[in-house]
């Protein structure tokens, strides 16, 4: 990711990635409600249905389950498709149709039937939205064999990882985050594609390894560079993808600086920063040197009052915080 | 709307009771769309402006125990059945004395205490909830009734199909009460599905389907009387389906402009329930200007308290963040 | 059924095709039936005997590229659409031949070769799923049209109304084919819904609806015949509705007795489709005994070679459980 | 549990309870499908039907959704109601019902709604179901703020622990596992209650501890005999409910042995497993002594052929192998 050249957000970066793709691969149709002449409730498909139509551009009613099904049922029949879910949280209606169908559609039918499907929806907390509109469920999606899963934390990683997902042969679970849509950084105008499994290394560092995903990875950073005003090295990684995840890339740090602080805005229990730990505790046994950590979001539905929500969700003084006192511990090894 | 039948049909004491309850919804969100768009308000709110007869006129029929499952343009289903603005905006505020402590705001702001079973950030989903609280009464004869409003936009969910096929074949005291705004958001429900008729699709599940003018709190009334009556009676479910419209936007922030007519828009409000509800009082002697005006002033007292005792409240304490999780 | 009318309909050549390929459903699932109680068989079978001439009927008027779409109860609808009999055996052995590999069975048993997309464990996800495929068909203008085969019991669940609905505001190719036996498992349809006509809730959607005998093959043949036909000059989908019975229990072990009388089963046994169809060539003089016997003996001879074939043939390999996640 | 006594199968055990708690309780009524004249489809209401009628055993269509939202509207309007997804597998249908309603209504209405609703599905392989018919889902329960989850691995904890869920206040997934219900013990006839939270120690042992839930119990016990026989003492440790979850009991284990294995029939991304494996490097970080690992079952959807599903799904053998390995690496400490 460079520092110079055209800043643009979050929002157009995965308008941009769709326009291009929908032109390139004239099969890709997008089904949703309010993608059509509305451009998206989170504006991420603005201006596509001007150029692309309604055939291309399928509003729909609120079905959710059947217009899941109908963008696998056509990804099944050879057209490629996106499923926006809009919100995340309505992923839930039609969740039967993504782990039932699209997941296992490759393995049970012996690899003859592919579901090129895009998955979309805005996760995590917004302004408050409250407990029905603000889940993550990414980890969700991590324990269904057949499903990437992909969790892009700024524009530049949106554009390109969104490409790779329309060309993937199989299922996508792409999952932005609601707070992210303004989120502004270079993005190149010329083609570039992320490939799945590469964790990114946002900032290097040598004393202890922070991993975070998707808005957690801006606090993240944010916390780094207060640690570092006080001395404290922190490498700061984003996997971009859990499923497939690049396990190498992550571990290697970990082995590195020997500390492993998770931020992950799911509730903690099965999450996603539990699998990390375990990861850790599996192939880092030798390197760590305090017992890692992770920072959830407390184990409580979105509440909608910013003074709780704000209780509830990591914040960048609850990773410092953490962090100073892993330092405190004594390392294992001199 | 026939003004003569109207003076038959309802004592003018009655029909002021509407009007004044019709306010109340009118102004209550006028004043959220206000402090809304003042920065005042966290989250998210999608305001009933236009469409108060469907609220007053179902639940002018109801009792306190009676229950009522709302949807995210819930403000007036829950003024309606009678939970006091104080607390309803509190909640809309986050402030802790809300409906919910602050937990829940607009779309999950829950008062059992006056029967109000919770608007819903869900589409769809109230109506199998509403079902089984129907059913729940039922085996329980406790001679409750449970309401349950939903949108044009729930309509093609499988909530919709599922939870109403249940209320029809176990003949649950339930009404289902569709308010047909025309739109889903953006989505015109002409483009949703071939079928436009909400109350025709009665017909699937075998209950009794009935269209009223939304915009006409009597009509409301009226139908939903019938209705209420039978499932109270153990006759079992109907589906009212009330055309009706929003004068606003689909939540603040959306204008509302580009996927509908100003004309529409217009003709709609020549059907402004408040006004026809005014100028029938005028009109049958029912009450005099003066009348109305002291009518008036006392809404108007109702949300100003209501504001004052929000903006004091206090937030929720943010160590009480982990309670009442089971 | 009139026999008169039958022979001006069709033709001997036709209808003897038809009876092979009625006895071919009917004698694979006997010979199912007799391998899974022997224990020859893993996992779950659901069996078609008694509703063969729907699939009959229905895939007659399809052409390879055209898609199906099935069910739990499935085998019947892939041999009809032109899947061999030796590898829809053999995936119910779980073999390494078998039409997935082994890795389906036969609740998800593909072979998109054949225009056959799948079994399915899940009651009612065909439907949005037959409607997607339907909407790529539509799309490529490539004159494919899909059948969507579910039961009674699917109807009442919301893939069902999601899907259903969509397929028609999308006027897609998709023929909607409910096969009501009358019981979803144990479940009679009329204690699941009050308005047991399935055919008539095509009005909640707007497309047209139609009710066949679904044990008469030329019938069902007809009425799929126009709607395959309407749905490929894009005139958009039908929902037909055939009353049909399994012979047989829900699944193999379910007796299939305590809910159902069996004077119910024994007049249902008066329309079997295989002994209708055959009765009616020979009345018709359409063919004559020992052409039907050699005709039996052809289908006899598929079904041991399928039997052989799928006994011989060997298991997946052990190593290979990793392939084709992705 | 104890070795003498009435011994019944699981099945029973979970019939007995209800026909307990029905009695006691006038107001629970059971909704789902096939559970009244049938008896369920694994004989899971045998005999209720007779005796409860239907009005409290309530059969529907197929609609789960509808059902399960019935069901929660039901309890959250003061009526005790289960909900018998009967294959776990179908509660995907309802999952939005169970997740933004049920689990959030105690939250969301500041304690004043509460719903009382039994959540019952059958998980787990059996006799090659395939892909549709073998999921487990738990952990995806136990990231669900709001939810209990239930585990039962024989008939006693079934009858003991569905018995309390009939008690609690809130909502409570209570799951069994397709295989077990055929497996038998001794079940006491007098009322017993199994408190959420206490972790059942299957058997003593000192050199590694052996975390499994449901049927795996059964395969942890069979491969710690095996152990036992080679000189290699294991403590088997099944946690009964993962939320409440008793972290005490499991982490005393793990400091007392050094080892953790953990065996779990879901894939492993974001599983229970995993969860048991950040616990442990977060709590037992001095005291384990090698990695601790995790048996799950392979990451792909469950495959028909028995060949292949036996590949996929932990046994015994893996089990031993999985501690023979660990055995042999080096422990950190003397
Ligand atoms: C299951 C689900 N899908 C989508 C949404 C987003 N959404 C919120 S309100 C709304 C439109 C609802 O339309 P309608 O039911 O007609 O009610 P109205 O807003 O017109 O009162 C939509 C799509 C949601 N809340 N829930
Ligand atoms: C979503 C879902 N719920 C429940 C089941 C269990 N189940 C399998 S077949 C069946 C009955 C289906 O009845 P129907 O659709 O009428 O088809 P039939 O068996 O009569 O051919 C049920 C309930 C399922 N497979 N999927
Ligand atoms: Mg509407
Ligand atoms: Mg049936």
């Amino acid at each position: 990711m460079s520092e110079q050249g055209r800043v643009i957000n979050y929002g157009d970066a995965g308008v941009e990635a769709l326009r291009d793709e929908m032109r390139r691969d004239p099969s890709i149709v997008y089904i949703g409600q309010g993608i059509g002449p509305r451009g998206g409730n989170f504006r991420q498909t603005r201006g596509l249905w001007k150029e692309f139509g309604d055939d291309r551009l399928r509003d729909t009613g609120i079905c959710e389950l059947g217009a899941t099904g109908v963008a696998i049922g056509a990804a099944m029949a050879g057209t490629r498709t996106v499923i926006d879910e809009v919100f995340l949280d309505f992923a839930l209606e039609a969740i039967t149709q993504i782990v039932q169908q699209a997941a296992n559609i490759s393995y049970m039918s012996n690899g003859k039937i592919k579901a090129p499907v895009v998955i979309r929806g805005a996760m995590g907390a917004v302004r408050n939205a409250g407990a029905h509109h603000s889940h993550t469920f990414y980890n969700w999606f991590a324990n269904t064999p057949g499903l990437k899963v992909v969790l892009p934390s700024n524009p530049y990683d949106l554009k390109g990882l969104f490409k790779t997902a329309l060309r993937d042969p199989g299922p996508v679970a792409l999952i932005e985050h609601k707070s992210l849509y303004n989120a502004k950084c270079v993005v190149p105008e010329e083609e570039y594609l992320i490939p799945f499994g590469e964790a990114r290394i946002v900032r290097e560092g040598k004393d202890l390894t922070l991993v975070a995903m998707s808005r957690m990875v801006d606090l993240a950073t944010k916390a780094a560079a207060v640690l570092e005003q006080e001395g404290v090295s922190a490498e700061v990684i984003d996997p971009r993808t859990i499923v497939p995840l690049d396990r190498q890339r992550i571990t290697d740090s970990i082995k590195k600086t020997g500390r492993l602080v998770v931020i992950d805005e799911s509730p903690s229990s099965c999450s996603f920063a539990a699998e990390l730990l375990a990861i850790a505790a599996e192939d880092c046994f030798d390197e760590l040197q305090v017992p890692p950590q992770r920072i959830n979001s407390l184990p409580v539905p979105n509440p909608f009052s910013p003074v709780l929500e704000n209780q509830m969700i990591p914040s960048v003084e609850r990773i410092v915080g953490e962090v100073h006192k892993m330092m405190k511990s004594s390392r294992r090894k001199a | 709307m026939s003004e003569r039948l109207v003076t038959e049909r309802i004592s003018p004491e009655l029909l002021l009771t509407y009007y004044k309850k019709l306010l109340e919804l009118r102004l209550f969100e006028v004043k959220v769309q206000e402090l809304y768009r003042n920065g005042r308000l966290p989250g998210f709110v999608h305001l009933y402006v236009g469409e108060e007869a469907v609220a007053v006129g179902v639940c002018s029929n109801l009792e306190t125990p009676d229950l009522v499952f709302s949807t995210h343009r819930g403000h007036g289903h829950a003024l309606a059945k009678g939970v006091p603005t104080r607390i309803v905006l509190a909640e809309l505020w986050g402030k802790a004395t809300g409906s919910s402590g602050g937990r829940g705001g607009s779309m999950h702001m829950y008062a059992p205490e006056y029967g109000f079973m919770g608007t819903n950030g869900i589409v769809g989903a109230p109506i199998p909830l509403a079902t089984g609280a129907a059913l729940s009464a039922k085996l329980r004869k406790n001679h409750q009734v449970v309401v349950c409003f939903f949108g044009d936009g729930a309509v093609n969910s499988g909530s919709f199909h599922e939870a109403v096929n249940m209320g029809a074949v176990w003949n649950l005291p339930v009404v289902y009460v569709c308010e047909n705004n025309l739109y889903a958001t953006e989505m015109a429900f002409l483009r949703a599905t071939k079928n436009t008729s909400v109350a025709s699709r009665a017909a699937a599940y075998g209950l009794p389907g009935v269209e009223v003018d939304g915009q006409d709190v009597i009509a409301v009334h009226e139908v939903a009387s019938q209705a209420i009556h039978r499932a109270r009676e153990d006759g079992g479910p109907t589906l009212i389906e009330c055309k009706t419209y929003r004068y606003v936007g689909h939540h603040e922030g959306d204008p509302g402009t580009d996927y509908r007519t100003r004309d529409e828009v217009q003709q709609w409000k020549q059907k402004d329930p408040v006004k026809i509800a005014r100028k029938l009082l005028l009109d049958s002697g029912g009450s005099n200007e003066s009348q109305l005006q002291a009518a008036d002033q006392e809404v108007e007292r109702l949300i100003d308290d209501a504001v004052e005792f929000a903006e004091k409240s206090p937030e929720p304490a943010a160590d009480s963040v982990n309670d009442h999780v089971f």
